[in-house]
């Protein structure tokens, strides 16, 4: 594959020289036309010291690989967990160690880590600080200096979570949902001070995301360079942009629930807690309504499970255009297909709820907010595959994970119309198909698109190629494998064999499971283990990669196209680009490479059959 | 041109795996075979468009492998097919929703002639209640409960004294009557589960929830709980005796009422109170 | 730094449409407080509270934040998502309805 | 503010000025100053904190079965012998208020660069807030010490308390915060540094009297939340 780039590496070179002083003076300046520029130049503040520059830096580009860095270290401890949960559940011989505390704590611990901290984080504060400002054309994030606060309060957000793990009592066991009254109730593991540090470190993950967020909308919305309208922008902006409008609105939901169940821990107020009865005495609580907390936290988690997907719809449609050499079909049904399900999102929360007793008419109502999520969700699958048909689709490392991609979230999304449609869900909900369904879903196939941009993205962050054999290894040994772990696992639903079971091999039914659930952590010990491929193939690269030069991929965006490789502070050297087309103007008839670059004035591409611009 | 082979592998084998799969749903024995209907009629209208969207890229990838200089199509846009996928999917999705809100319908209307059957839950383990001859529950109330009283039943109300107490995780139900749940718990959230009812619904302490079914096959069948309730979730079973209408009456009348377990305390009080004269007297 | 035209920021508004705003503040917080002081009940005393609380918000978004003169864009950014809080608002009151009447069926009532 | 003008661009009204801006590129928010419009954003998101909190109290109060202790009964004060509904509330109120229209004049003048008379009315705003927040202290005192805890009251049903601390602690908490800025930026004004384009702390941007405004804004809001505390909390 790699020979092509050396090829073609003469007349890129050519054609990027010529671009990036794109809006000077050309022989159609009326054709050229771009507004001046509204706004005069942000003032950087550039570090001086080694501290200033990598350690308290306001380049939202430091600032996103140290999200990046953090995040993957809080996904390594979260990969432990699921090891020693699965060597539990496959081989309890084994897991002499574990008690049914550990084991709770560990689901916890597990899932909080990975759907907050490690998604959460790696999209929206890794990718999102490195590429926004990069792919909009602007010098900077807005606001450098809340955004380096932003970090370092997700850094001790993190800081404070992993502490629980040190504390008398370890973390909270309550599961990821944080369910009262079972969070706060004695008896339960870590309902002392692992449930306290745990809403803690909640409260300071959404305030330092409140000062992350309003920097990344306020980029997209008011600092985008001239020529670049919001229906020019890639689609990972615009997957980034709304995931973090998802985020701004549904992460209050959580803040409050967190500030509630803090009170209801530490001054004995009842807001979740009714009277309950433990241990044959009558505890102090009254009167208080469990449900109100489940409405809060699924009006915070169903829009969360969009703010990890909408970033990964974003970023898997640039990777797939770029690398098919072919512009993304129907680019604006999927931006209104983005933004439809982000604004959906905060209408269907209760589909989580179906067996939870609450007014069961909602059933009806959730019911179908669900499934008219399937529409827009369906038509953006349908137009990643037509942009498959009739590409040129270059086979490399980053395309096979967009396939996986394809792959997994299509069964994930199909097995989430079972659990949206109210009735199909009575049957399957706190089974193992739900624990299939959203692995599959929010778990495996966000991760292919993080894996297939991190070896996309690396030659632009670290300015050399990472190596496509391994790179090929790893895919299809965390593709397979992770199919293999997920896949059989929703016919253990089916079978009806609950979820959080410590031990399960006492029912009929659930022991013909038992060679199955050895076969699943067999696979799952194979997949985590793969990922550490990565992590040497990041570590070799950095010393004897390839160097990876301008543009290698050949893509469009702004990003590809700075002053330097790795782009410096302030990105784009003396003057910012100007846009003159959309980023997906690839095989274009008629022009003399199969890409032309957003910054590409109209008079420099004058023969070519351009739709749209 | 492999890869294209594996994710082929992939696709086929994922059929292949439901074709041949030992582990399926069981037997269902209770009235909510729509329920399987509906997950049917999902899986095959979900599965053909797996299937179908998996071999059109699997096409995809054979056919338009990268090839220097290949001509690719440029279209930005294609309004009329777009237009046609997104009626299509939408037909589709009505047409797995409308069946489901129609059983979500019966579901949550329950018949008239369901007997309730109110279900204690606490960690880790069952209780049940049957209304006695009046048809009728006596209200609880979770600070009532003591070892008198084990479910907490309201003494003034009229309603509870001829409740049958089950004071044990197993409880028998007749074949073809309708039963409704109502769940009660006194501290933590349980779900009262049999896969082969298929139907489920939390218990959550403060408030009584509900759902309905119908056994219609005679058996013994195992409850799970179905949310998760702390360290013991995992061994928090209980048991389900479906039986005929004979068998059924016969082990109703075995059982112990409220006021039974009230008039055995009277007696127990009694008795000790004897004991303990006697010992004084003996003393003296 | 980002240094929009100066030249727009200076244009402001006659101070008396602030002293009107301000003075209907008060007004309107006066009569809220009649609702509670003449113990209006039901449905009136609902409308009242909400009609006077509206408009108070109204006045103060559209005047004193200057919601009335900036573009509608904007405007339209802030507004919109308030249906998923109407919507969450709606459903609460169904959802607290229905938990009072488990509440008391069960626990009071009986059947 | 009144439309900006841009170069190049005709700004057009209403919904189609929405959709031509939407429609350019470099900003949305036309003539929005950066800061501006992330404080509209922010409170955008602080709405739906505070929206949790009340739906969170609607639904508490809504479904417990114990009565609901009477607000007017319990926040009345006895003004010379006789006790008055709501007393302290509707002069809380009443302060709030006063001082969200020095503010709004405050932005005003600032914008008018005419500094004292901006400075003063900082000042004031933020004297208000302080009496407010006195006021509120002085109402919780009375409260704990009628038997009023977080946990528990005389009055009827435990939620009361638990969120009436909540919800009023959580906005006297903006306040607060609200104050403290109040009154650094009525030095700032004062000491001419949205004159001289000095630059603040925690910001590489320099001072502009656009900033008297970005505070304005998060104080009316605080000002806009009492207003449904005082409908849902003090009058239900």
């Amino acid at each position: 594959m790699s020979e092509e780039y050396e090829n073609n590496k003469s007349s890129y070179q050519a054609q990027s020289s010529e671009t990036i002083s794109g809006d000077g003076a050309s022989s159609a300046p009326d054709m050229d036309y771009v507004r001046p520029a509204e706004i005069g130049e942000q003032d950087l503040y550039h570090g001086h010291s080694f501290i200033t520059k990598w350690i308290f830096c306001q380049d939202a580009k430091v600032i996103g690989v140290q999200y990046f860095l953090t995040a993957v270290f809080t996904g390594i401890v979260g990969l432990i967990l699921s090891w020693l949960m699965r060597l539990q559940l496959g081989f309890p011989e084994l897991a002499g160690f574990m008690t049914a505390e550990h084991y709770y704590q560990f689901v916890t611990m597990h899932g909080m880590i990975m759907v907050v901290y490690f998604l959460t984080a790696l999209f929206l504060g890794g990718f999102g600080n490195y590429l926004i400002p990069l792919m909009v054309g602007a010098r900077d994030m807005v606001f450098p200096y809340v955004n380096m606060i932003s970090f370092w309060m997700f850094f001790i957000a993190v800081a404070v979570l992993m502490a629980s793990f040190f504390v008398p009592g370890g973390p909270t066991g309550s599961g990821w949902t944080l369910y009262p009254p079972q969070a706060i109730l004695e008896g339960t593991p870590g309902s002392g001070a692992g449930i306290l540090l745990m809403l803690i470190s909640l409260s300071l993950f959404v305030i330092g995301f409140t000062m992350g967020g309003l920097n990344y909308l306020i980029t997209v919305l008011q600092a985008r360079t001239r020529g670049m309208t919001l229906m020019r922008m890639p689609l990972t902006v615009w997957g980034i942009f709304t995931a973090t409008v998802l985020a701004m609105l549904a992460f209050p939901a959580l803040l409050v629930s967190s500030i509630m169940m803090t009170l209801d821990k530490v001054l004995g107020t009842s807001f979740f807690m009714p009277t309950i009865l433990k241990a044959g005495e009558v505890l102090e609580y009254g009167g208080g309504s469990p449900i109100l907390f489940q409405h809060l936290f699924w009006f915070f988690g169903h829009p969360e499970v969009y703010i990890v997907a909408l970033p990964a719809f974003g970023i898997v449609s640039d990777l797939i255009s770029v690398h098919s050499r072919k512009n993304i079909f129907g680019y604006r049904m999927m931006v209104w297909a983005i933004v439809g399900i982000g604004a959906l999102s905060f209408f269907v929360w209760a589909h989580h709820m179906y067996v939870s007793g609450m007014n069961p008419w909602f059933g009806f109502f959730f019911a179908t907010t669900t499934l008219i999520i399937a529409v827009p969700t369906a038509m953006k699958v349908y137009n990643w595959i037509l942009t498959l048909w009739r590409g040129n689709i270059r086979m490399n490392t980053v395309m096979l994970w967009c396939l996986g991609f394809i792959v997994t979230f299509v069964n994930g999304g199909i097995t989430g119309i079972f659990l949206g449609n109210v009735t199909v869900d009575v049957p399957l909900s706190d089974t193992y198909f739900v624990i299939a369904h959203f692995h599959m879903v929010m778990g495996i196939a966000p991760l292919m698109v993080i894996m297939g941009a991190v070896y996309h993205w690396f030659p632009l962050v670290a300015g050399r190629m990472l190596d496509e054999k391994l790179g090929k290894w790893h895919f299809w040994i965390t593709f397979l494998g992770a199919y293999s772990i997920y896949f059989p696992m929703h016919y253990l639903g089916f079978i009806g064999v609950p979820r959080r079971y410590f031990e399960m091999y006492d029912s009929p039914y659930m022991t013909s499971a038992v060679g199955m659930n050895e076969f699943i952590s067999l696979a799952a010990f194979i997949v985590g283990a793969a990922q550490f491929i990565l992590i040497y193939n990041i570590i070799k690269t950095l010393k004897v990669g390839k160097p990876a030069g301008k543009n290698p991929w050949k893509a469009n965006s702004l990003e590809w196209h700075t002053s330097t490789v790795p782009p410096e502070h302030g990105n784009f050297g003396d003057r910012l680009p100007v846009v003159h087309r959309w980023a997906y103007d690839y095989s274009v008839p008629g022009a003399n490479d199969d890409f032309i670059p957003q910054t590409t004035p109209p008079s420099e591409v004058i023969n070519t059959e351009v739709e749209k611009t | 041109m492999h890869a294209g082979f594996i994710f082929l592998a992939v696709i086929v084998g994922s059929v292949l795996f439901h074709i041949f799969t030992p582990w399926y749903w069981t037997d269902i024995a209770s009235n909510w075979g729509a329920m399987d209907d509906t997950i049917t009629l999902t899986f095959w209208v979900g599965g053909g468009v797996f299937v179908a969207v998996c071999l059109f890229m699997v096409y995809c990838v054979f056919k338009f492998s990268y090839k220097e200089g290949r001509k690719v199509e440029y279209k930005p846009e294609d309004k009329k097919l777009e237009k046609i996928l997104t009626w299509a999917t939408t037909i589709g999705v009505v047409a797995l929703l409308a069946p489901g809100l129609v059983v979500w319908n019966q579901y949550v209307n329950v018949p008239k002639n369901a007997i309730e059957i109110d279900v204690m839950a606490w960690q880790w383990g069952w209780q049940y209640r049957l209304p006695g001859k009046d048809g009728k529950l006596g209200n609880t109330k979770i600070v009532n409960i003591n070892e008198d009283n084990p479910f907490g039943i309201i003494l003034e109300d009229p309603n509870g004294n001829d409740d049958v107490l089950i004071q044990s995780d197993v409880i028998n139900l007749k074949t073809n009557r309708p039963v409704k749940i109502l769940l009660r718990s006194v501290d933590v959230l349980h779900n009262w589960y049999v896969p082969q009812f298929r139907a489920k619904m939390d218990a959550i302490p403060g408030v009584i929830t509900y759902y309905w079914f119908e056994p219609n096959k005679t058996g013994e069948y195992e409850v799970l709980c179905a949310e998760y309730c702390g360290v013991g979730h995992y061994a928090m079973r209980g048991g389900v005796n479906v039986q005929s209408e004979e068998d059924y009456e016969k082990w109703l009348q075995e059982q112990e009422t409220f006021s039974d377990l009230i008039a055995k305390q009277k007696k127990l009080e009694l008795e000790t109170e004897k004991l303990a004269k006697k010992i004084n007297l003996n003393i003296e | 730094m980002s240094e929009i035209e100066k030249k727009d920021q200076t244009s402001t508004h006659k101070i008396g449409i602030y002293l009107w705003i301000w003075g209907l503040l008060f007004v309107l917080s006066f009569f809220s407080y009649l609702v509670d002081w003449y113990q209006f009940q039901g449905l009136l005393r609902w409308s009242l509270i909400l009609i006077f609380m509206f408009l108070k918000a109204g006045l103060i978004m559209a005047f004193f934040m200057h919601l009335f003169w900036e573009r509608y864009a904007l405007v339209n950014v802030l507004l919109w998502p308030m249906t998923a809080i109407a919507c969450f608002i709606v459903l609460m009151v169904a959802e607290f309805k229905y938990t009072l009447f488990t509440r008391i069926f069960y626990f009071f009532i009986g059947g | 503010m009144s439309d900006p003008k841009i170069e190049g661009l005709e700004l057009k009204p209403g919904f189609k000025g929405m959709a031509s801006d939407t429609a350019s590129d470099q900003t949305m928010f036309k003539g929005v100053h950066w800061g501006k419009a992330m404080m509209w954003i922010f409170l955008l998101s602080d709405t739906f904190v505070f929206s949790c909190f009340l739906i969170a109290y609607m639904k508490g109060r809504g479904s417990t079965p114990v009565e609901w202790p009477n607000p007017s009964e319990v926040f009345a004060l006895d003004a010379f012998g006789v006790p008055v509904p709501l007393l302290l509330i509707a002069i809380m109120t009443f302060v709030l208020i006063t001082s969200s229209g020095t503010m709004a004049l405050a932005v005003k003048y600032g914008y008018e660069k005419n500094r004292k008379m901006c400075g003063w009315l900082v000042l004031a705003t933020a004297m208000g807030g302080l009496t407010f927040v006195g006021m509120q202290a002085f109402e919780w005192s009375k409260l704990i010490h009628e038997g009023v805890r977080p946990w528990e009251n005389p009055f009827g049903a435990a939620q009361f308390g638990s969120f009436f601390f909540m919800i009023t602690g959580f906005h006297g908490t903006h306040v607060s915060i609200g104050v403290i800025f109040l009154f650094i930026y009525s030095y700032k004004v004062f000491a001419g540094h949205y004159d001289t384009g000095k630059r603040g702390w925690f910001t590489t941007m320099k001072g502009d009297y656009v900033e008297i405004e970005i505070l304005g804004l998060y104080w009316h809001f605080v000002d806009l939340v009492w207003v449904f505390i005082f409908a849902f909390f003090y009058l239900w």
